[in-house]
């Protein structure tokens, strides 16, 4: 338990440096001590990770330390204590977030280096605050801590996100977040209470070790599934409480990467996957976080796909993995969600690093209708953004490739999937291969369409941006292997460490028609998927890159030779059909995008907002200033409290 | 009939026309006198009700000191009567104000109508010999003994008022 | 003296000088209507305190008097203090502070 | 002979007189020191003052309950506490009126005198067990506060709030009253011990209980209307505003609890744990009235608040609002028989009072710097821009209050709300407490936008506003750090809470 100590101290302490002297430090030793707070950090999350190794594996739930740093509340037999959990989940989330954040943080000393001192130490401040949060959210023992850092997560990313105090829109984007995520609270808080009254603890292993008390409580075994998943819906940026997410764009791309990998967002998959015992206790509970996972996920794809801003598409794909995510966690497929989780913050934070020194090459542009050509310029950041492309588009043996194609497995084969939840799921998939190939064409290859002078301006980032970029594709290439399907290999790391963390979802449930789809050979899914990747990027290639001579130049590389010799034909026979088909479907996303996303679920958001602000100024017309008005309404409420008392009321 | 009911039914019609009155009269200076009719018809209601010593603290205190205070008043802010408003406004004052009234008087009564004369069962105390025309000294044994704390306090509450009508009235020759 | 008419009393007289806070803007009858609810409160306790045969309420009278003249004192004090320096005496006027 | 002064029972209240000598000292260091610029002795003498009061409470008033006047008032755990959180408070206002004192014309003696008057009113209240004695200490201190309120007449925020507090808290005594006068009947006593023996006893009648209910009605109106209940609260905003902002303070502060301590005191009259099922379904009719209350409260003060811009109006909404959050304690206890209702309803009270002062000590402090120009211009939340920069220690800690106002952990207005909705949960107040978490939701909005101005807004005028580094800055600093404390350390909150409400019915 120290080692998970010295895992929350450090970067908090450093965020207190930073706060407090930060004027007094250079920018180098800022930025270096900061990056070495959560280097330690990362050091000692991974020592811990060895200590829950080390633990006899004897059945599920064995490998846990459980420590209560100290008592928090007692009361009425009521124990409420600041109590960690360390076990498979939380240590290799930990090391994650550790991981992912030094390298972001080494990252931001060469992004960040153009503010002056007081804001960057500031900035650091922040992001070790942020990274504090999460780990405490991660490493949390029980609900209360949980809480503690959801909400500690939520008061940094607001810090972070409105960063830029000049723009007014990223003070707008700042409070957004925090306020659409306050709405999730309300249900996680509520849900909370409800545990605290029924279980008389917050305690991981007392509540999630005993799912049966709840279940033996008629209604409140969906209900509090579902406020707690409330909770998840605002953090994880899941339909309808997703509007926060593109709006974040405003902070630094630094902290875009921080919090669309590891952090922030990732921040509500794990605690359903953590609560899962809880979840799957209730089928309609299960049914929820499925649908609203596979609904998430396709309408965010479907809007990715005709954004023109980098972080825009970034922003909504993010949004759309975790969709994904939650129907993975939905369906029962709790080790293949955070296996997707896991390999989405490698390519995820490595996209968002590539867009960052595509900003940062461009002075500040992010309108990839502007760009093209990029990938001479910056050879680096084009391979390593190549690379975190492909395994968003699921390509073949990339890691997301293996991650994406489980949690669709699962989605058709687990008793608590079905065949709708597969085919939406795959639908999605279609789309994500599109707009992610789109992004890269667009702007890396192709004639430029910048000005002459912006053009020549372009070059590589410094290696301080390059090296996590390099890092991070390595990673994301290769993780893949931890999670290899179950057919080809018994070497299964990541399923083997994860077990005892996770409760399989009781068989009997499955309906026949599970028992059917399960007879769908793994091959044929594997293959599917692989159409899949391997057709948007052609499709991708025809339609955004067919003009420019580059494509000619990608042809030398034999893998996508060997793709476009196996899709060219048939999409150049079609090629009428598909224009018509492309453009109307192009239409009818712009179109969704604009009725269904703008116009309808973020007005709602405003309206529930305006409607509050309406009723304000209701009620402050009430406040007339005549004092008379003020004795009236006095005696109107002494006649409803004697109305009431007497029984006329 | 006795006299002294003819006298306490007299009075409390009298006692409810005043105050009827101070509500309805728009002359600040009537009004005054008719609150000093009010008081005074209470004070007689008070003696009708075997409180001779209350009777005439109400003559005393309120009937005197406290109607000088609030005729000086008048004089001060040379009070005369007020504009009228435009009767619309005024009528949906009136309306709202007659509402709340009668709404507070209709609870009050529907309470006390049901509940007040099942009082006599609920306290079977008998009449003590204190009460009548000599309880001066038994009313100021209570005030020394049961209620000495709240009398004391009221001490310090007359304090309260000295200081901070010294406050309001003069803090604004010293500046 | 039937205790229910005594208490019927008091209560229209307190429900007079409810009506009358909020309808007078004279801010004088308006405190003039704030102890007459004083005194019918004080009328009920003295109804009370004959009927139960109970010295309390005749002292708990006694003690309301001390108290509601120190607030009249307290209260004229304020009203002078506010309205001398303004043009008229209109209680609706004194609304600067609202919304 | 009952109720006789015994000199022995006077040490119970050593601290109630301590105070009340006190302003008679005040008072008389008037003629002692007449010259001008004396003033901040006598500042220092009222704090001594406060303080001997905490030392001698620390020494005498926990402990057994005892009643020290038999039938009037009462010593416990509830009393002890109170007067612990008043005398906090006296020390806080007076701080927080130091640096501007002479800016906001309150550097007289009365000023001081008159809040140690109203002090002693307050202390003398929460241990009142009496409806007579009740009534008698709510005027002292509301004289007091009345004229506090206008305390500096030649502002006309000043006179106008005078007018606005001592109208409808004239109307409110008559109300109280006559709810006294009813109970009185009912009963033929004004004891609160009476008052229980009469409603638990089984030859109780639905006659008596209508009219002790209906008196306990009319008196929870006069306590409504001090604690700024919906729709008792319309002279809340105006008179916080209007009002010297260390009165304001005081006033949303003292009054509140004063009011919450005999509002817990009178539910606990018909809602005694032990013997809530004895006292049948009429108690019910009191929890409705206080459930309805609490609601309309958080709601209309949390609403109204998502508009201000003037940040004395803002906090004015924000404690009516946090008066409806209290309120569902005094509901759990009526609705429930766990004694936690009234210990988290202590505890958020004390927390709200931490919360209020750090809040409106940094706003004092910006307007003891302010020229003479912009006195009576109520202070914007414009005024805040960019401090969090120009004074990160200050800001930190206003941004600090303001977390914990919204009720965000690792603060103790989170704690305090746990605890609250925990207990109302308990209690089966469940409907209540998803308004209270919405509510609490919904207030972040404005909370933060206080936090927006400290942190995310350039400083326009930070030459023309400086704030002023005294006693009042630094006191929203200790606020925020026992905010911290108690956030992450809440036991010793919830212990002392649990000690004063343990047994303070019987």
């Amino acid at each position: 338990m120290t080692s998970v100590y010295w895992v929350l101290f450090l970067p908090l302490a450093m965020a207190l440096v930073n706060r407090l002297w930060g004027g007094k430090l250079t920018r180098a030793m800022s930025g270096v001590l900061s990056s070495l707070a959560v280097g330690l950090a990362l050091l000692f999350s991974l020592y811990a990770f060895s200590r829950v190794a080390d633990l006899p594996l004897s059945d599920q739930g064995s490998r846990q330390i459980f420590g209560t740093l100290y008592s928090w509340i007692s009361v009425g037999g009521v124990n409420l204590g600041f109590s960690l959990l360390l076990d498979p989940l939380s240590a290799l989330m930990a090391s994650l977030v550790a991981g992912v954040g030094l390298l972001i943080h080494v990252y931001s000393i060469a992004y960040m280096g153009g503010e002056d001192e007081g804001e960057f130490s500031r900035y650091f401040a922040y992001l070790n605050f942020f990274v504090f949060s999460m780990l405490v959210l991660v490493m949390a023992g029980s609900f209360l801590v949980m809480f503690l850092g959801w909400e500690l997560v939520g008061v940094s990313s607001y810090l972070l996100i409105g960063f830029y105090r000049g723009r007014e829109s990223a003070v707008k984007a700042g409070v957004k977040a925090f306020l659409v995520n306050r709405v999730g609270d309300f249900g996680f808080l509520l849900g909370i209470l409800a545990l605290l009254v029924n279980y008389h603890t917050l305690d991981f292993p007392a509540i999630l070790g005993n799912p049966g008390l709840l279940a033996g409580r008629g209604a409140l075994a969906t209900v509090v599934p579902l406020l707690l998943f409330a909770g998840a819906v605002g953090k994880s940026a899941q339909v309808p409480l997703h509007v926060w997410l593109p709006d974040a764009m405003e902070g630094p791309t630094p902290v875009s990467a921080l919090m669309h990998a590891a952090t922030m967002v990732a921040a509500g998959v794990f605690m359903v996957l953590r609560c899962h015992a809880l979840f799957q206790a209730s089928p309609a509970a299960m049914a929820t976080v499925a649908w609203t996972g596979v609904a998430t996920a396709f309408l965010a794809a479907s809007i990715a796909l005709v954004q023109t801003d980098i972080k825009r598409v970034l922003a909504y794909s993010t949004i759309s993995q975790l969709g994904y995510m939650m129907l993975g966690a939905g369906v029962g497929a709790y080790t293949a969600a955070f296996f997707h989780l896991f390999t989405h913050a490698f390519f995820k934070s490595l996209l968002f690093l590539g867009a960052g020194s595509v900003m940062h090459a461009m002075g500040g542009e992010l309108d990839m209708t502007r760009m093209g050509g990029l990938k001479a310029r910056m050879p680096v950041t084009y391979w390593t953004f190549l690379a975190g492309a492909l395994c968003l588009a699921g390509f073949p043996l990339t890691s997301g490739f293996f991650s994406k194609d489980e949690i669709l497995r699962q989605a058709l084969v687990s008793p608590g999937g079905s065949p709708w939840l597969w085919l939406a799921g795959t639908l999605t998939a279609v789309l994500t291969a599109v707009y992610a190939f789109r992004l890269v064409f667009k702007v890396f290859h192709g004639e430029t369409r910048m000005e002459k002078d912006a053009w020549d301006h372009v070059h590589e980032s410094p290696a301080a941006m390059t090296l996590p970029m390099v890092l991070l594709a390595a990673a994301a290439l290769l993780a893949g292997l931890l999670g290899l399907p179950e057919s080809w290999t018994r070497f299964q790391p990541f399923r083997d460490w994860m077990a005892p963390a996770f409760f399989d979802l009781p068989a009997g449930l499955m309906p026949a028609a599970q028992a059917a789809a399960q007879a769908v050979p793994d091959w044929a899914l594997l293959l599917l998927a692989s159409a899949i990747a391997l057709g948007g990027l052609a499709f991708c290639w025809r339609v955004f890159a067919r003009h420019s001579d580059l494509p000619s130049r990608l042809m030398e590389s034999p893998a996508a030779r060997g793709v476009h010799a196996l899709l060219w034909n048939k999409y150049y026979f079609d090629e009428a059909y598909q224009a018509v088909f492309v453009d109307g479907f192009r239409g009818l996303c712009r179109l969704v995008w604009r009725f269904v996303d703008e116009g309808i679920i973020a007005n709602l958001v405003d309206l529930a907002g305006s409607m509050a602000e309406a009723a304000g100024s209701t009620l402050t017309l009430l406040q007339t200033g005549y004092v008379r008005f003020y004795l009236g309404a006095f005696v109107l409420g002494v006649v409803l409290i004697l109305a009431m008392l007497a029984g006329l009321i | 009939m006795g006299l002294t009911q003819a006298l306490f039914f007299t009075f409390a019609a009298l006692a409810l026309a005043s105050a009827l009155s101070v509500v309805f009269t728009r002359h600040t200076v009537w009004a005054a006198y008719l609150f000093v009719a009010h008081l005074l018809c209470l004070a007689v209601l008070y003696a009708c009700l075997s409180a001779p010593l209350v009777a005439v603290l109400q003559v005393m205190v309120y009937g005197g000191a406290v109607m000088v205070l609030f005729i000086f008043a008048i004089m001060i802010l040379d009070a005369s009567v007020l504009g009228r408003l435009d009767w619309r406004q005024e009528a949906l004052q009136a309306g709202l104000s007659l509402a709340l009234g009668l709404g507070l008087a209709g609870l009050l009564f529907y309470v006390l109508d049901r509940h007040a004369p099942a009082l006599a069962l609920a306290n079977p105390v008998s009449a003590s010999a204190d009460l009548g025309r000599g309880n001066v000294a038994a009313l100021g044994r209570m005030l020394y003994t049961q209620y000495l704390l709240p009398f004391e306090v009221i001490s310090v509450l007359l304090v309260v008022a000295a200081v901070g009508i010294l406050v309001m009235a003069k803090r604004k020759l010293e500046d | 003296m039937p205790i229910e008419f005594t208490l019927g009393l008091a209560a229209a007289i307190f429900s007079v000088g409810a009506a009358g806070v909020t309808f007078r803007r004279d801010p004088l009858v308006l405190f003039m209507c704030v102890e007459m609810m004083f005194n019918a409160a004080n009328l009920a306790l003295v109804g009370l305190s004959g009927y139960f045969g109970l010295l309390d309420g005749q002292t708990m009278v006694f003690l309301v008097l001390a108290v509601a003249a120190a607030e009249v004192a307290v209260g004229l004090a304020i009203l002078i203090a506010i309205f001398r320096v303004r043009q008229d005496v209109d209680v609706d006027h004194v609304s600067e502070l609202r919304g | 002979m009952n109720g006789v002064i015994s000199m022995n029972n006077l040490p119970g209240i050593y601290p109630d007189l301590v105070v009340l000598l006190g302003a008679f000292a005040v008072l008389a260091l008037e003629l002692l020191w007449p010259q001008k610029g004396s003033k901040t002795r006598v500042l220092y003498v009222s704090m001594a003052v406060l303080g001997l009061g905490l030392l001698g409470l620390g020494a005498r008033s926990w402990g057994m309950p005892q009643e020290v006047f038999p039938g009037f008032l009462r010593v416990d755990g509830l009393s002890g506490m109170a007067k612990f959180i008043l005398l906090g408070i006296g020390i806080l206002t007076l701080a927080a009126g130091k640096s501007g004192s002479r800016n906001l014309g309150l550097d007289h003696a009365e000023y001081y005198a008159l809040l140690l008057f109203a002090l002693f009113g307050m202390m003398q209240l929460c241990g009142s067990v009496n409806f007579l004695g009740t009534f008698v200490d709510l005027e002292t201190f509301s004289l007091a506060m009345y004229v506090l309120a206008g305390f500096n007449k030649r502002l006309a925020g000043n006179r106008e709030a005078a007018l606005k507090y001592f109208l409808p808290g004239a109307f409110a005594a008559a109300f109280f009253l006559f709810g006294l006068a009813l109970v009185f009947g009912a009963t033929g006593s004004v004891r609160y011990q009476d008052f229980v023996t009469a409603w638990q006893s089984p030859a109780l009648r639905e006659a008596q209980r209508a009219l002790m209910l209906a008196g306990l009605g009319l008196m929870l109106a006069a306590f409504a209307f001090k604690v700024g209940l919906v729709p008792f609260h319309f002279w809340v905003p105006d008179v916080y505003e209007g009002a010297s902002t260390p009165v304001s303070a005081f006033l949303s502060a003292g009054a509140k609890v004063a009011g919450m301590v005999a509002l817990l005191r009178l539910v606990g009259l018909v809602a005694d744990p032990l013997d809530f099922f004895q006292a049948g379904p009429s108690s019910y009719a009191l929890g409705r009235v206080l459930l309805l209350l609490s609601v309309l409260t958080m709601m209309v003060g949390n609403l109204a608040a998502l508009r201000q811009k003037s940040v004395k109006r803002m906090l004015a909404y924000s404690s009516v609002a946090h008066s409806g959050y209290a309120l569902v304690g005094l509901v759990a206890v009526l609705g429930g028989h766990s004694p936690d209702g009234a210990s988290a309803l202590m505890a958020y009270v004390l927390v709200y009072v931490l919360m209020n002062f750090a809040a409106f000590g940094l706003v004092a402090a910006l307007e003891a710097g302010w020229p003479q120009a912009l006195l009576g211009r109520p202070p914007m939340l414009e005024d805040f821009n960019g401090l969090g920069f120009a004074k990160p220690v200050f800001g930190a800690a206003l941004a600090l209050a303001m977390f914990s106002m919204a009720g965000l952990p690792p603060t103790a207005g989170f704690t305090a709300k746990f605890f609250l909705f925990k207990s109302a949960v308990e209690a089966g107040q469940v409907g209540l407490v998803v308004v209270a978490v919405l509510n609490s939701v919904l207030s972040a909005a404005y909370y933060l936008r206080l936090v927006v101005h400290l942190y995310m807004r350039p400083a326009a005028r930070e030459a023309g506003l400086p704030l002023f580094e005294g006693w009042g800055a630094w006191m929203t600093v200790f606020c925020a750090l026992l905010l911290l404390f108690w956030g992450l350390l809440p036991q010793s909150l919830i212990n002392l809470s649990q000690a004063a409400t343990m047994g303070i019915w019987h």
